[in-house]
């Protein structure tokens, strides 16, 4: 076990997955010399080499498309994209080629691709560097979508997701590339994907989460205990596939669940979650289904607190599931 | 140096040529390529396949192009790339097959007519979303460098796509990483109802290699010898860790853009007649003529051979049984997630029992 | 009134915008000397010129930014995207510029860019030009999303489109273009943006639909009219923003609802639809939710019927909601 | 004709060179935007204002070319244009407050500083997403020529923009439509952590014009006049109707990309030393010394009335109130939809007391 950042984390998950497999090879701009924007990919060139880590010019569309090359020829690639928030130039590279590649094929081409970026608000980065847009990627098919929220997991989930057969959109919560560390275990510690965890353990309301959105969940899961209310927190950490059992499992425990996320509410993933439990677990549903989320505007810069799902709100939510009805 | 003298800098090799006792083969696959698409336009217009694309009038430049690859190559084809896979070993069958989107399509029925992959003979799943192909090309040949196979990967294209974002992307990594990758370019006129000249005021195609620091080469699409020449040269240069080239290969679409479209709308019949009198399988037909490598009557023969070579493979596939009904939930991944088992599961409840039969 | 197809509806309204504001222009590939290659656009060219109706190369990032552009300007473009399956390219245009153009500014420069795309399946067309993503439009802040289902509608909603302030969205049912005829007013029949259709009333159950779905809902609601069960049928028109109050309303009353559409289900907008529902409906509900989509697989060629939500499933659907409890 | 030809070809007019009347209030612009760029980044290391990206080298290139424009051309910049926002009349206050999203921000808070909006000054909203303001410049133009305006749209961008969609969707769009805009390269031969050479393998950027079927021409980008000139002759191609020009101003980057970059990682201090010796404000300073247009004394006195102007523009913003706590709901769309309107009352009930005080 080290004690570990979360983009330390990261960065041991690379080096991890370049020494043992000597197909994976990562790509971005400023990975290399730089060691990347946030140093997740800190150490790796001197390591590993130019043809293993490369520096590449100013083009997403370029580097996952080179990246599905990479895949198809039988490399793991595990291409990075600065900020989220400038994936967009390779959207068709990623909805239209990485993601149906397999299916189109017939199964001939198989096409594992990891992505990995920085995500979310909190470090006052404005409409450009703070966005969450992960339900994009999940609404589609052939993608897999994997958001860590602690050091441990990151490194875990990377490792399985640069193992998985399939591609996978890993999503970093920045905001806690510093500020969350803890334990890390130093083998080799495979998070397999597809399965939450409950972080917290609780009877009265299931609070929905993931990502940087853990610790004001927690945080409000507190309050609620020293109010007389037991909060389960559950930790999606895969997207897609969703844990969907132990979704239900909480919430017929529970019979009142709140979603959260950062990203904007409408047609977010806490609608996938609603929509989920208003179809499974009707029948245990005590109260409305509440959905704590970014506002439906672009992200602000300096009002980003406001903006921010925080644990005031998420216990609000929680109280107003405990008393609705 | 401009692009046009690097690339002519590449000493001539006698392996160059395109090799003389393989022109009548590529002639009888030119004839089975033309032969197949008529019959093509037919079937759809029969309603018995959904869709096609013609390659007509770009016979010699894919069969040019093809020919001078080595088998260990990758293909990142476009859609009117058909022959390239029959002269790579795919077969006849497993192409009318996914014309016919039956169960020996090797792609399962999922794509439209066109949309080929062929694992075997390296011929990467086709996609419509037009140049995503370039970028790919250039990252398998980055792989393939990186494991030290001496091969090179080949992207087909349109003059329509060298406005795409991915031929940019594709043309730059190649040129920064000197990726051992052939952009070959059928520039026949037309994208859909745009002309060349309206696509781009660049003079030539293959001129906009300069802009990413690699030879472009313009070569004459009608004469298979001279693109099989082009490619070889570009194909060395590649091996030889000397990087990209790009190769415009001026042909003209003699049909439609595909069966969904009706070119009398965008342009006259007399550029169309004009263009014919370049057709590439009768120029190779006149020279195997000249040559005594040929007479009308062998002539004759190999187009009735093809009619009926086709004629096998449409009656065969039209006999094959049809995809399996809930085939379409697998591979999305590799292997069935829970809600995709789910909706499986739902769905067959659904199938009506006369589309259940396998 | 004159009876038209869908297409050409949206061709008159094409004519009428162009005709009564010259800041109206087209731009897009093959949309001049062809006239779309759905007709879409047949004979504005000839009507309006070379300047106003502008056959572009083959770059949806180049339509879309410059689209933007001279919307900046002061004129109203109106951009045409070949099938919405190739609008990834100008993803970034969208997402990023053309949504928060107006936000990111401060309100100084408005941006008012509609763009138009054939959409959906039932064509056999495959991956790629059979596709439904409606949902990455609607989950970004500062776009409105419009779908039409009838020709009448098509006008109507398009010259809204065209008149709003806002960046739109116009989804064409390209499934309809041709199947669906009906009386279209010849004058200045502008239907607002922002308003659902009770296409059918009904007491029992809500089937709440949009586009190309709207026929085999219907289908499906008059074979359950035979089987005694009672369906209203809602036509969203409008997705962004989405006429809540409507879809609220006839579920309050009918206590049951089945949400349909093509695209792939999970975080789909049937998702947005039963977390609205299970929010500011949930005390009305007497049954789970239920979603009528199509599957969380890309979309397939030969098999595309059994893809596709059918009357048989839409109603099966409604059957399970009347049943269940 | 090559597109240096083509450029060249453009006669010379008087009114190209940089008005010697101006020269001093050049200068004067010069030293604010230094001054200006030395105390954002002591702003941020103060934890005062959140971000700064720094022009410091690239004064020139962004004072010839603003200067060259007119006051009805449309500007759309990257992030380094904020000289460029002055010149055309823009208040130093309101890029403070900008800077500050304080309440005289004209962005309202919305956006990280330096991405400005001047609309009175037509120059359009920065973002931060590489290239995209690229195209939508060729668009103002074409609507512009449509609306027979006689102006130019100017286009800022730096060489890591190059290898975006946009260069080339704009770039291609500008010579198809022969659109009146100005593409203005600012290779300061970083983008981030990548040197130009890493970029591209094109030999110049202004090169890759050539691409398109329009000139493009390299210039010095220390030399306010040169810059002035090339601009100059652009806009009057642009304005005659002859199409666009793709302008390579070669400039150095002396400070980090941002406050958020540490250089040290990938350049040695030596290169940005050798660049320090072309420093533009230096140069533009020894220039106006042996015209005697200015001495030490005057240069001093100029250097702390920017310095002076500054402070009461920092001291004004961090006085001014801070933006509305709701007023991010506003300007998503020209009104508020019924949702927005709902999260806005939702949010109202949150918002602490103390964030609610005007
Ligand atoms: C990104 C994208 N936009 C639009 C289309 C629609 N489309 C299909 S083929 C085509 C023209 C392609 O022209 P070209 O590249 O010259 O190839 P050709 O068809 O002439 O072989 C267009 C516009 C598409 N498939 N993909
Ligand atoms: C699409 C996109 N990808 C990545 C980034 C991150 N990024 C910000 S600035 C920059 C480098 C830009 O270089 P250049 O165009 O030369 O401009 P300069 O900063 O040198 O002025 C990068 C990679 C971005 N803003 N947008
Ligand atoms: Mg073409
Ligand atoms: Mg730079």
């Amino acid at each position: 076990m080290t004690e570990l950042t979360l983009v330390q984390a990261v960065n041991r998950a690379l080096f991890d997955a370049m020494r043992s497999d000597p197909d994976v090879l990562l790509l971005g701009e400023d990975v290399g010399v730089n060691g990347g924007v946030f140093r997740a990919t800190d150490g790796l060139l001197k390591e590993f080499g130019a043809e293993r880590v490369i520096d590449t010019p100013l083009s997403e569309t370029g580097i996952v498309g080179a990246a599905v090359g990479m895949a198809l020829y039988g490399l793991k690639p595990v291409a990075e994209i600065q900020f989220l928030d400038f994936i967009y130039p390779a959207f068709d590279q990623i909805v239209s080629e990485l993601a149906k590649m397999r299916y189109r094929s017939g199964g001939q081409f198989p096409c594992h691709v990891v992505v990995r970026a920085p995500y979310g608000g909190g470090i006052k980065g404005g409409l450009y560097h703070s966005q969450s847009t992960e339900a994009y990627f999940c609404h589609t098919a052939g993608l897999k979508v994997v958001v860590p929220s602690t050091p441990a997991d990151a490194k875990g989930l990377l490792l399985s997701a640069i193992r998985d057969e399939d591609p996978v959109i890993f999503l970093e919560p920045k905001r806690l590339y510093r500020s969350a560390t803890g334990e890390v275990p130093d083998g080799d510690p495979a998070v397999p994907l597809g399965r939450a965890r409950v972080v917290r353990e609780g009877t009265d309301v299931s609070l929905i989460a993931y990502g940087a959105m853990i610790p004001p969940t927690l945080e409000a899961a507190a309050t609620l205990g020293t109010e007389g209310v037991s909060a389960e927190v559950l930790d999606l950490r895969t997207l897609v596939p969703l844990d969907e059992k132990s979704v239900v499992a909480s919430v017929e425990k529970t019979g009142r669940a709140v979603a959260v996320h950062e990203a904007a509410r409408f047609c977010g993933f806490g609608a996938e979650i609603a929509a989920l439990l208003a179809e499974k677990a009707f029948y245990s549903l005590k109260a409305p289904i509440g959905r704590v989320t970014g506002y439906d505007t672009p992200f602000p810069y300096a009002l980003e607190q406001l903006y921010l799902p925080d644990a005031p709100r998420i216990a609000a939510a929680a109280r107003a599931a405990m008393t609705a009805g | 140096m401009t692009a046009q003298e690097v690339a002519t800098a590449v000493p001539p090799e006698a392996s160059d040529s395109f090799p003389a006792d393989r022109r009548l083969e590529a002639y009888r696959t030119m004839v089975l390529a033309r032969s197949l698409d008529d019959r093509c336009i037919a079937l759809q217009r029969q309603g018995r396949i959904g869709f096609y694309a013609p390659h007509a009038g770009q016979e010699a430049a894919l069969l040019g192009s093809a020919y001078a690859l080595a088998p260990d190559d990758w293909v990142f084809p476009a859609y009117r790339e058909l022959v390239v896979a029959l002269v790579r070993g795919a077969s006849l069958q497993s192409v009318v097959d996914q014309l016919f989107a039956d169960s020996g399509d090797l792609t399962k029925g999922r794509q439209m007519p066109n949309h080929f992959a062929f694992r075997a003979q390296h011929f990467v799943s086709a996609s419509s979303p037009i140049g995503t192909q370039i970028p790919q090309a250039v990252g398998a040949a980055m792989a393939a460098r990186s494991r030290q196979a001496p091969i090179a990967t080949i992207a087909y294209f349109g003059d329509g796509a060298t406005s795409s974002n991915d031929f940019h992307a594709g043309m730059n990594f190649a040129g920064v990483f000197r990726a051992p990758t052939i952009f070959f370019c059928q520039n026949n006129g037309w994208a859909i109802s745009l002309p060349r000249d309206r696509q781009t005021r660049s003079p030539t195609l293959a001129g906009k290699a300069d802009a990413y620091g690699f030879p472009g080469v313009v070569v004459d699409g009608n004469d298979v010898g001279a693109v099989y020449t082009a490619v070889r040269r570009a194909r060395r240069r590649a091996v030889a860790g000397e990087g990209p080239t790009l190769i415009e290969a001026q042909v003209y679409r003699f049909g439609p853009h595909s069966t969904s479209d009706d070119p009398r709308r965008y342009r006259a019949d007399s550029e169309v007649e004009s263009a014919r009198l370049r057709d590439p399988v009768h120029r190779l037909k006149t020279e195997l003529l000249s040559a005594h490598l040929l007479d009308e009557a062998g002539d004759a023969k190999i187009w009735e051979e093809a009619r009926g070579t086709i004629q096998g493979a449409v009656t065969a596939a039209e006999a094959a049984a049809p995809v399996g009904p809930l085939s379409f939930f697998d591979d999305v991944y590799a292997s069935l997630t829970p809600r995709l088992a789910e909706e499986r599961a739902g769905a067959a409840a659904q199938v009506p029992a006369e589309a259940r039969r396998p």
